[in-house]
């Protein structure tokens, strides 16, 4: 019993440390990148290539006067970025990041839980997401953050729904919920869900952007019609819990797609978590690309092609799979 | 359906060209450690020109006080021991200054010039008005002020 | 451990619905809904319906309270739109009602128990899981199955033309 | 093992706490929202008979509850909006177009 709470434990301060390292280092990279992108350098002066750049905006962030507007719900306005900010911590505990390890003579599952409806839990954490943005943006006592808290969770609940649906499709073929045993059917390439539901992965993509805020779909934090959307009215810690919740639900979005449809860790030659970083790794870049490439979407747009175009395509996709399987 | 598919594939279109672009050359300058070479025709800070003796050349006629559209230039003439005219007084307002070089182009003895020197900022606003002392080319072996 | 487990949600539980009916404003009360909401998920947890906890959260708490939030922010009461709150003599009446009832249900409960017989079920490995929901739900349940679809359908249709202004 | 008695007394505290809500407050969505509480109340009570009998029938029940109470929600906000749109304001004092 006592093993296995700290057992427990470990792995999840181990996951924990990482995952805000991963955070840190995305903004670097997510900076470097773009700026890379747009023929730039991008941050050079703190430490080597600003390595180091991270810890000076966090210690920055730390150090701001922290503002809480005239009006404002004074509770909600602090609780908000809590709430947009642990979810994403939660989406952790189930997904699967390596084979299991034999450790001082113990077999150590590369999992925080093995729960075996790891898919649901995380829809279900992710729906708890959307109270964040729409609470500061209600608490914040000003018109933009109020924009742009409606217009997010109107974004996220009718993106939800495509989402969803296009994993359906996965579930239909595994016949399981549990990641570890999805991660586990797709051990050699070509039984990768990609291979086999490769219109889900483009819905499921757009879908995650969606929910994420990133461009092509940040209208909820659209810099230049909202000010800062939802978290205009921010600053100090509060806005930096947001900015690592986003940050987070980045990584998370990443690791999903990456588990669902690109064989988690699975990979020859080298380590299964080194793998799983690395294919983490690929989806986050190609997040940056994807937004030094595209322009936002207008509202009407969004609203548009998500009920009108991404929900049948991902009906059509369970339908199609259902054929086959009976097939 | 044709229009749709080409709007389909103006995506990964687009990613392709921000893709070039990540291996071309950064055009970023560091600024303080490398510096940009200046075009021939700079124009930046004023200094006024010395002859061969090392005396002033500046007979403080006023013709460049009169050129200067944005009127930043002010002198007062005074006699020096050769009985020659000088200028006693020449200040020029950088902060007026638009640095449109027709102060040079007025002086008839060639005494003014824009030089190619644009790192003069100042936290204080008298520290612009330019004297003469500050203007002038410092001779061989004088140190600027 | 259980115990601890229990009260602890309980607690949560009971408090966040008291809390539901005396905050004032309704974006609290939706707060706490949803605190009560996830409580009561924890129960359904100990109570081996997993897959009910999780449908729960993303019903209840994920769909279902966005909307509610969504409604009241759309609305914008501000504070003397709420009206005149709690007249003392329906309140007194209302309190006294409801300890009546829980009196009533208290006993009913106690009664009932008495009465039951059968010790704990032993339960199947995964009660409460996913497949054995999904396997009564297709068979002993097909047809009320098949409502909830019809019925959803018809709250959707009917809220679009409650919502709209002019058809 | 938590005894079932427990489970049913709080499922009764519950919905007795959404029907006082129901009964003592005007305000339109707060009393929506102790409907909520009944049913939620309601749920606990078939969940932890199910699992006393050891049989599904109770959780089913509570997961066709929840469609109900979706649909209801759906239903029940668009006619507050309808009803806010006519009247401006939320409670139901002012809802008596059918009183007499």
């Amino acid at each position: 019993m006592l093993t296995v709470a700290i057992v427990a434990l470990v792995k999840v301060i181990v996951v924990l440390v990482i995952f805000l390292l991963m955070i840190a280092y995305l903004t670097w990279w997510e900076r470097k990148l773009l700026a890379h992108f747009q023929v730039r350098l991008g941050p050079m002066r703190v430490g080597p290539h600003g390595l180091l750049q991270p810890l000076a905006d966090g210690l920055k962030l730390l150090f701001k006067e922290d503002i809480t507007p005239a009006g404002s719900n004074r509770i909600i306005f602090t609780l908000a970025p809590i709430i947009t900010f642990v979810p994403t911590f939660m989406v952790l505990a189930v997904i699967p990041f390596g084979k299991s390890i034999t450790l001082f003579g113990k077999s150590i599952d590369l999992i925080i839980s093995d729960f075996n409806m790891g898919i649901l839990y995380i829809f279900a954490v992710v729906s708890l997401g959307v109270y964040g943005i729409v609470l500061a943006g209600w608490s914040s006592n000003n018109k933009y953050s109020l924009l742009g808290g409606l217009r997010s969770s109107a974004q996220m609940i009718s993106y939800e729904v495509s989402l969803g649906l296009s994993v359906i499709g996965i579930l239909m073929l595994s016949g399981s919920l549990s990641l570890v045993n999805i991660v586990n059917q797709q051990d050699s390439i070509l039984n990768w869900y990609i291979f086999r539901q490769p219109l889900a992965f483009v819905i499921f993509l757009i879908c995650a952007l969606a929910e994420i805020n990133r461009i092509p779909f940040d209208l909820p934090e659209a810099d230049n019609e909202l000010v800062a959307g939802y978290y205009t009215e921010y600053s100090s810690m509060k806005f930096a819990m947001f900015f690592l919740g986003e940050y987070g639900s980045m990584i998370n979005a990443s690791a999903i797609a990456t588990t669902l449809f690109f064989g988690g860790w699975q990979g020859p030659w080298l380590p299964p978590v080194v793998w799983f970083l690395i294919k983490i790794g690929a989806f986050l870049s190609f997040f940056i690309w994807l937004r030094a490439t595209l322009p936002r979407f207008r509202y009407d747009q969004l609203m548009r092609f998500g009920w009108g175009i991404l929900l049948p395509l991902a009906l059509l996709n369970i339908f199609i799979t259902a054929i086959i399987m009976v097939w | 359906m044709l229009n749709y598919i080409n709007s389909l594939l103006a995506i990964p279109r687009g990613l392709l060209v921000t893709f070039k672009h990540l291996f071309k050359p950064a055009v970023t300058l560091r600024y303080p450690e490398v510096k940009e070479k200046l075009p021939e025709r700079y124009r930046g800070l004023h200094y006024l020109a010395r002859d061969e003796n090392g005396d002033e050349k500046c007979v403080c006629c006023g013709l460049c006080a009169l050129a200067c559209p944005s009127g930043c230039i002010y002198m007062e003439p005074g006699e020096n021991q050769r009985g020659e005219r000088y200028a006693r007084v020449y200040e020029i307002n950088e902060l007026r200054c638009i640095f449109c070089g027709y102060c040079e182009e007025a002086c008839p003895v060639g005494a003014i010039f824009l030089g190619k020197e644009y790192e003069f900022s100042n936290d204080k606003r008298e520290k612009f008005i330019y004297t003469k002392e500050e203007l002038l080319v410092p001779l061989p072996g004088e140190k600027k002020v | 451990m259980e115990f601890l487990i229990f009260f602890i949600a309980a607690i949560i539980l009971v408090f966040a619905s008291v809390l539901v009916v005396v905050q004032r404003n309704p974006v609290h009360s939706a707060l706490f809904l949803i605190a009560a909401l996830c409580a009561q998920a924890i129960l359904y947890l100990l109570l081996n319906a997993t897959f009910l906890a999780v449908i729960q959260i993303i019903v209840y708490a994920g769909a279902i309270m966005v909307l509610f939030l969504f409604v009241i922010m759309l609305l914008n009461l501000k504070k003397d739109e709420f009206g005149p709150e709690r007249r003392k003599a329906q309140s007194f009446f209302g309190i006294l009602f409801a300890v009546l009832l829980l009196m009533e249900l208290g006993l009913v409960v106690k009664i009932g128990l008495s009465k039951l017989t059968p010790a704990d079920a032993s339960l199947s490995f995964d009660f409460g899981g996913v497949q054995l929901v999904g396997k009564s739900l297709f068979t002993d349940y097909l047809f009320p199955f098949e409502l909830t679809s019809v019925l959803l359908l018809v709250a959707m249709v009917g809220a679009i033309v409650l919502a709209k202004k002019k058809l | 093992m938590v005894p079932l008695s427990y489970y049913l007394f709080l499922s009764g505290l519950i919905f007795t706490i959404g029907v006082l809500g129901f009964l003592v407050r005007r305000n339109l969505l707060v009393m929506f929202m102790c409907i909520e509480l009944m049913l939620n109340g309601v749920n606990l009570f078939l969940v932890s008979l199910a699992r006393k009998f050891g049989s599904m029938d109770g959780q089913i029940f509570v997961f066709l509850i929840m469609t109900v109470a979706a649909a209801e929600a759906a239903v029940g906000l668009a006619i507050i909006i309808a009803f806010f749109r006519n009247k401006k304001s939320a409670n139901v004092d002012d809802l008596n177009l059918m009183k007499w």
